[in-house]
């Protein structure tokens, strides 16, 4: 294959795993006719899997397809070429977010969640929320304080982040930091042995 | 025989929004001589954002993993989103040498040899303690109640060891082993909640759930029973939204917190005071 | 290193081929020759143009005759070649013909090396190697074996009748096997085949008849084969009858009993493919041979509960009805053996989103068959469970085929039968009908023309896999993608008929494992070669015939039965087979039965002695291979004709007779 | 718990089986060291032992053998264990007429056999303790091959072909030995010919060795054999997915239809 242009090393490398792993769909369909959320995408998850196997990455990453997922798995539980379309998608959201694509909901909500992860190695959702609503919808938060003074009153809702102890924090970071040079790296072509043994 | 063991990976959501399955999981094995042990430090699974980088995800499981490999434990976890990303990156180093030696260099200080497996709170209770045991202690039949149990897309998917990712039954049989009516609730059972979609895409998301409670009562359900925060948070406090006016409301448990209750543990310490969803109607109709 | 024979000292004749230009273009022949003569117990050397020529092979035979020689290395082309023409050669000498070893200096070396001076001495060190090894050869005497003139063939459908026949008709005596109560098989099954729309029982009912009556076949229905000794020429086989409760030669097929028997129409008809109903006491289908009935010992009142008013005793005209009747077994000798065990349609247990034994009305392609057929459960009419004639049906392609998840390979002929389907629905019923499909496969005879025609019909193609069917109401809804629009549909039909995959029968391991049968990454058993030996097995003798060894549509089953048939025809005129001595065999003493050789044998040829502790080769089922001798920790097994000291002397000749190696 | 205490669990556990069994194997003391012995019903206990270690699988086969209708308890460790699964699978020890009295290492007995896993599936007596990590082997590969080869060659320059390192093995039950055999291993010189005298054994233990360390222990070259034998064992680990005796139900690894389970694995993975 062709080395991919117009993206980072990282990211053109990412894309030549995940396309070689679609070369094998033949277009059945099973996945969009299982897909949950399909009627509601730009392209069915089967035209994205087409669209990579023609090399229109820029079109896949523009896609609403990619954040409409709802990682319920039911294409790759049908695909007939065990083909990992689930995790295909989660891995080209994680390549428009590296390579700066216009920011959607979901992707502002990813950024966030992972955010909150590395500060304090656990989750904390008021804090997702307040984030999420700045950069999305600043009034949805009202529409929310409802259900929010619910949860706050059954003690469903932590005021105060739990945050890991200092130790365990400075290795949530290594990771976050390791895992980042490591996609940076970008590994020339994977041996074919690792491609197999997927 | 020696007493079942198990290292604990609660997960946040059992921190807050869950907590009434986290105290009904520790309750409930308890009660039935599993140990459950905590893992230290544990940290987020990264859920599913982690997904946009695979390794990102086995190195935020793994550092958990470790801990538990390291003391010969298997791991359990009750939130459907962790046990998929732990279950997934325990596969994953399992079978992939490659994958191992990559996830051991980012973890640094801790390393994997891929002996872990990661169980489900229902495998362990189905599999390893046993539907007979279970059916055994019951003390309190949960006659009268009809239940559609709902296991939601991740616990046997992708793909698990223990139940069909198209129509697992395990939780059906858990729950008829307690004396409830189960609904025949196929293909309804393992149907998405929109849960992933609940910020970004809100009306589909409730949509979704909507659907799931219509097809409940449909098939002549009184309660659902769940494992999983996602899951609970689009069927308890965002159930009223879902629904139309006018449309009945379906109480929803943790399956656990309904074991608990067919075992004879105090309701109060199995949360159900804390569901949003009033299950009082329901609940007195327990004979 | 000692000769086989203390008393004869090694006299090897070594012969060096030029191969015309093929070797000598490359190495120099000569150059060899001269170095073959300076070797330990080489007494004489020759090159020849060809040596696998008459002229070559008589130059050989003087020289083997003048010169005393009882060792021959020949260095030429590989051996799978000609290593049987100079064996026989050698045996035309009165030399054993084991007595030779065969230096591969084409293939391995003139064919695939540039360098005149690298390939020389590549061939001087291999003609070296087969210099110390061949005094170590030992004189090994192949077995021959009479082919006694009769034929086993398992599986009585359209694949076993047809090999049956030929034989048959050939003059040899044919024992068909059938573990169902009628032979017919699937295809007995069908109503009309594509793409000539015969009808299929009027085609396939003479060759029953044929096949039951014919004075060379002795037909056991009812019948498994429980246990095959033995190697071809001589198979002993067991074979199981399972009690009928009738007698077969006193029944007339008249079928009283089975209108008196009181659990008449309550049991689900396995021919019907459970969409009709029969008694305990049955007649299989109307044109069954033999036309004899059974009694079910899962559901006879009598027999499962000991109670019953017998009214088929009653109804039985001839006393033919014996429930004392118990398994028997027969033994039987035959020199050759065809499989036609068939395959069986996938089973739907991993796939619950098509709601297949869920749903009323979703059926598979058999069950629509038997709705089609006018001698079926509905007299041809096509009508939902309840009853109602339906609006719309929907044909699924490729379910438990192509999918990594069931089945990776394509069953071929059910694009197909999925269009005669849809054909036969179009002309019963006025329903609209849709095929959902992923590609279509029409290559065959008149199969695209067939294609034309059934679209032409006003059939519905939608490009998409059927992805699930819920049921709604009394509607049935298949959700897939219209891949051509890039639009997810989802269809209400009152009936889904699945084009299911063709798949080994569940019991295909146990035939495997009695028959000793390899099978492919498919399950289906394997064939020798897959493109020139189509019909053979590993397992001398035996030979497979139609759908047992892959997906087949009639013509193809038809043609690799006749096949199969030529095959067993042809080993059981010549009367006799040769067995290769090359085998292995367990030196007792040294064995401490730890069975790593049984797991490690692909041909399941090694068994334990557990009384002696020790295992042993049953030398008929060997290949050779050589895997056990490899598995053994304490070298217990000794490989014929590749012996340690053999491929020691060898290997030591290619590294010039070094007595140690050290590691660089 | 202290080795005394350790003890008299062990004791009071045989004198819990012992009606159920026909004897009981496990070492004695014998003068500063310890023998296999067995103890059989009404036998005196007080010099039942359980260190320094030895490994027990093999006089389980020894007996075995000469009464298979009789019923033994057996006292193991972790690698005792493992070994006998191992040895079930070829026939030369029979489980289902044994009786595990599992007994869990200390921390100093793990830290001194750099032991993975240092108990065995059932603990019976002690607590178990965690596996000490394998870096060691890790440390080793990152040498460079040079100094890797450097490094056997010296080691195996020592040896004396006692063939200690066969004899003490549980998994070596061969009748006759290929190393004794001329053909391999010429007779009287020493030391044997580099490498093929150690990789010959070494290749006859895979899937079955658990690298217990018995062979280095009993080396009088002191030869770090553990080193190659746990390399080998992570090899079938990582290669085969096959841990030696950690399933009596599955297979030996050499089994043929494993082999072809394998051959799967060389092509993308199915659900």
């Amino acid at each position: 294959m062709n080395h991919i242009q117009g993206f980072s090393p990282a990211a053109a490398s990412a894309l030549e795993k995940i396309a070689e792993e679609v070369s094998v769909c033949m277009q059945c369909g099973t996945c969009a006719g299982s897909c949950p959320t399909a009627p509601a995408m730009d392209y069915t998850p089967r035209a994205l899997m087409r669209l990579l196997q023609a090399g229109l990455f820029d079109e896949a990453l523009h896609s609403r397809t990619i954040w409409m997922c709802t990682t319920c798995y039911s294409c790759t539980v049908r695909c007939p070429r065990d083909i990992h379309v689930t995790d295909i998608l989660g891995k080209l959201r994680g390549i428009a977010i590296a390579e700066g694509y216009a920011e959607t909901a979901g992707m502002t909500f990813n950024k966030a969640f992972l955010g909150i992860v590395r500060r304090y190695g656990r989750m904390f959702e008021p804090e997702l929320l307040i984030r999420y609503h700045l950069r999305q919808e600043p009034l949805g938060i009202v529409g929310a304080a409802p259900i929010g003074l619910a949860l706050l009153q059954k003690g469903k809702i932590s005021p105060l982040p739990e945050r890991l102890p200092a130790e365990g924090l400075a290795q949530i970071r290594r990771i976050f930091e390791a895992v980042e040079a490591r996609r940076k790296a970008a590994p020339a072509r994977p041996h074919p042995m690792h491609e197999v043994s997927r | 025989m020696n007493p079942l063991r198990y290292a604990y990976y609660p997960g946040c959501s059992l921190t807050t929004s869950a907590k009434e399955y986290d105290r009904s999981v520790r309750a409930v094995f308890d009660a039935l001589g599993v140990e459950l042990l905590e893992i230290e430090g544990w940290n987020c699974c990264g859920a599913t954002p982690a997904s946009q980088n695979e390794l990102l995800m086995y190195a935020l499981s793994g550092r958990n993993l470790a801990w538990a490999e390291a003391r010969g434990l298997d791991v359990v976890a009750p939130c459907s989103e962790c046990f998929k990303n732990l279950n997934k990156t325990a596969q994953a180093v399992r079978a992939d040498p490659a994958v191992r030696a990559e996830v051991n260099a980012v973890l640094g200080d801790v390393s994997l040899t891929g002996k872990v497996r990661v169980k489900h709170p229902l495998e362990v209770l189905v599999r390893d303690v046993g539907l007979e045991e279970i059916r055994r202690r019951v003390t309190r039949p949960l006659a009268g109640l009809k239940i559609a149990p709902y296991y939601g897309c991740l616990i046997t998917r992708p793909r698990n060891e223990f139940d069909s990712p198209e129509n697992p039954t395990a939780m059906d049989d858990l729950m008829a082993a307690l004396g409830a009516e189960v609904v025949d609730y196929f293909p309804y059972k393992t149907r998405c909640c929109g849960g992933a979609l609940l910020l970004s895409n809100k009306r589909i998301a409730l949509g979704m759930t909507r659907d799931l409670v219509i097809k409940a009562h449909q098939r002549g359900a009184n309660s659902m029973a769940l494992a999983c925060p996602m899951c609970d948070m689009m069927l308890d406090p965002y159930q009223g939204p879902a629904l139309r006016a006018g449309e009945k409301p379906l109480p929803t448990f943790y399956f656990t917190q309904l074991i608990g209750l067919a075992l004879g543990i105090d309701p109060d310490q199995l949360g159900f005071a804390d569901r949003v969803v009033s299950p009082r109607e329901v609940l007195a109709a327990l004979s | 290193m000692t000769p086989t024979h203390e008393s004869e000292k090694p006299r090897i004749g070594v012969f060096v081929c030029y191969c015309g230009s093929n070797i000598a273009a490359t190495v120099d022949v000569e150059k060899v020759a001269e170095y073959a003569a300076t070797l330990p117990n080489v007494v004489f050397t020759q090159t020849n143009k060809y040596t696998c020529s008459d002229p070559g092979q008589e130059e050989i035979r003087k020289a083997i005759i003048e010169h005393k020689l009882n060792r021959v290395v020949i260095a030429a082309c590989s051996p799978r070649m000609h290593e049987v023409t100079w064996r026989r050669l050698l045996q035309g000498t009165g030399l054993n013909p084991y007595l030779l070893q065969v230096a591969n200096i084409r293939e391995h070396v003139s064919w695939v090396h540039q360098d005149r001076g690298e390939a020389t001495q590549k061939a001087k060190e291999l003609v070296a190697a087969a210099v110390e090894r061949v005094p170590l050869h030992e004189p090994l005497e192949p077995r021959q074996v009479k082919i006694a003139p009769s034929t086993l063939i398992v599986g009585g459908g359209i694949a076993g009748i047809q090999a049956a026949l030929d034989i048959a008709n050939a003059g040899y005596h044919v024992y068909l096997v059938e573990k169902q109560p009628s032979i017919g098989g699937n295809m007995a099954k069908l109503d009309k085949t594509f793409p000539t729309l015969d009808c299929a029982m009027c085609i396939l009912a003479p060759k029953m008849v044929d096949a039951g009556r014919h004075e060379n076949i002795t037909l056991f229905s009812y019948s498994e084969v429980e246990s095959v000794e033995g190697h071809v020429g001589q198979f002993r086989v067991r074979i199981k009858r399972k009690p009928r409760y009738v007698k077969e030669d006193v029944c007339t097929g008249c079928g009283l009993c089975t209108q008196a028997c009181v659990l008449k129409d309550r049991i689900l008809s396995e021919f019907e493919m459970g969409m009709g109903k029969r008694g305990a006491a049955y007649i299989p289908f109307p044109q069954a041979v033999p036309l004899k009935a059974v009694i079910d010992p899962e559901h006879c009142l009598l027999l499962t509960r000991g109670k019953c008013s017998m009214k088929c005793i009653k109804a039985c005209g001839p006393g033919a009805i014996d429930f004392k009747q118990q398994e028997e077994f027969i033994e039987i000798e035959v020199g050759t053996i065809i499989l036609a065990t068939g395959f069986e349609l996938y089973d739907m247990s991993a796939l619950p989103q098509y709601g297949y034994g869920r749903y009323d009305n979703v059926v598979d392609g058999l069950q629509f068959e038997r709705l089609c057929n006018a001698s079926g459960p509905t007299e041809g009419r096509i009508v939902t469970k309840d009853g109602r004639v339906p609006e719309a049906i929907a044909f699924l392609h490729c379910i438990g085929s192509r999918d990594e998840n069931t089945n990776p390979y394509c069953s071929q002929l059910c694009c197909m039968h999925t269009l005669k389907l849809a054909h036969l629905a179009r002309e019963k019923t006025p329903a609209r009908i849709y095929e959902f499909y992923i590609d279509l496969r029409a290559g065959g005879k008149g199969y695209e023309e067939f294609y034309k025609r059934v679209q032409h019909e006003g059939i519905h193609f939608i490009r998409g896999k059927g992805s699930e069917v819920v049921q709604d109401g009394d509607k049935l809804i298949v959700r897939a993608e219209d891949t051509l629009l890039g639009k997810v549909v989802e269809v209400p039909v009152d009936m889904v008929v699945l084009a299911l995959g063709m798949v080994p029968p569940k019991d295909i391991e146990n035939i495997a494992r009695i028959f000793n049968i390899n099978r492919s990454r498919d399950g289906f058993f394997m064939e020798a070669h897959p493109k020139l030996r189509p019909a053979e097995t590993n397992v001398e003798g035996v030979f497979l015939a139609g759908a047992c060894q892959g997906p087949k549509d009639i013509p193809a089953t038809v043609a690799h039965a006749s096949a199969a048939a030529a095959q067993a025809l042809s080993l059981m005129s010549r009367g006799q087979a040769t067995i290769e001595p090359i085998i292995a065999e367990v030196i007792a003493e040294k064995c401490s039965a730890c069975g790593e050789c049984i797991v490690a044998c692909p041909f399941k040829a090694i068994r334990m002695d557990e009384e002696a502790r020790h295992a042993y080769v049953v030398s008929a089922m060997c290949k050779g291979c050589g895997t056990c001798a490899a598995a053994c920790p304490s070298k217990a097994i000794k490989m014929a004709h590749f012996t340690d000291q053999q491929l020691i002397a060898e290997i030591e000749g290619i590294l010039g007779r070094m007595s140690e190696y050290e590691l660089a | 718990m202290d080795e005394e205490h350790m003890l008299e669990a062990v004791r009071q556990k045989i004198l819990e089986i012992m009606p159920q069994v026909d004897g009981v194997i496990a070492l004695r003391r014998v003068g500063k060291g310890t023998a296999p012995h067995l103890f059989l019903p009404g036998d005196d206990l007080s010099e039942l032992a359980l260190f320094p270690q030895f490994p027990l699988p093999t006089p389980v086969r020894i007996i075995q053998a000469k009464y298979p209708d009789k019923r033994f308890a057996v006292v193991v460790r972790g690698c005792d264990e493992r070994q006998l699964v191992e040895m079930a699978k070829r026939q030369q020890i029979f489980l289902d007429k044994l009786t595990m009295i599992g007994v869990a290492c200390t921390k100093e007995q793990a830290e001194y056999c750099r032991c993975e896993m240092p108990f065995p599936k059932q603990v019976d007596v002690g607590e178990t303790v965690e596996g000490i990590p394998q870096t060691f082997l890790d440390e080793f590969l990152a040498k460079p091959r040079e100094e890797r080869l450097a490094f056997w060659k010296h080691a195996f320059a020592k040896c004396i072909k006692c063939y200690g390192c066969r004899n003490i093995c549980p998994e070596c039950f061969c009748k006759e030995c290929v190393l004794e055999d001329n053909l391999w291993v010429t007779s009287g010189t020493v030391p044997p010919p580099f490498p093929m005298f150690h990789l010959i054994r070494a290749m006859h233990t895979v899937g079955k060795c658990v690298a217990c360390g018995e062979c280095e222990r009993t080396c009088p070259a002191d030869i770090p054999l553990t080193i190659l034998y746990k390399l080998l064992k992570r090899d079938v680990e990582t290669v085969f997915n096959y841990y030696a005796g950690a399933n009596p139900e599955e297979p030996p690894l050499m089994d043929s239809t494993i082999f072809l389970a394998d051959m799967d694995m060389l092509h993308p993975p199915r659900r």
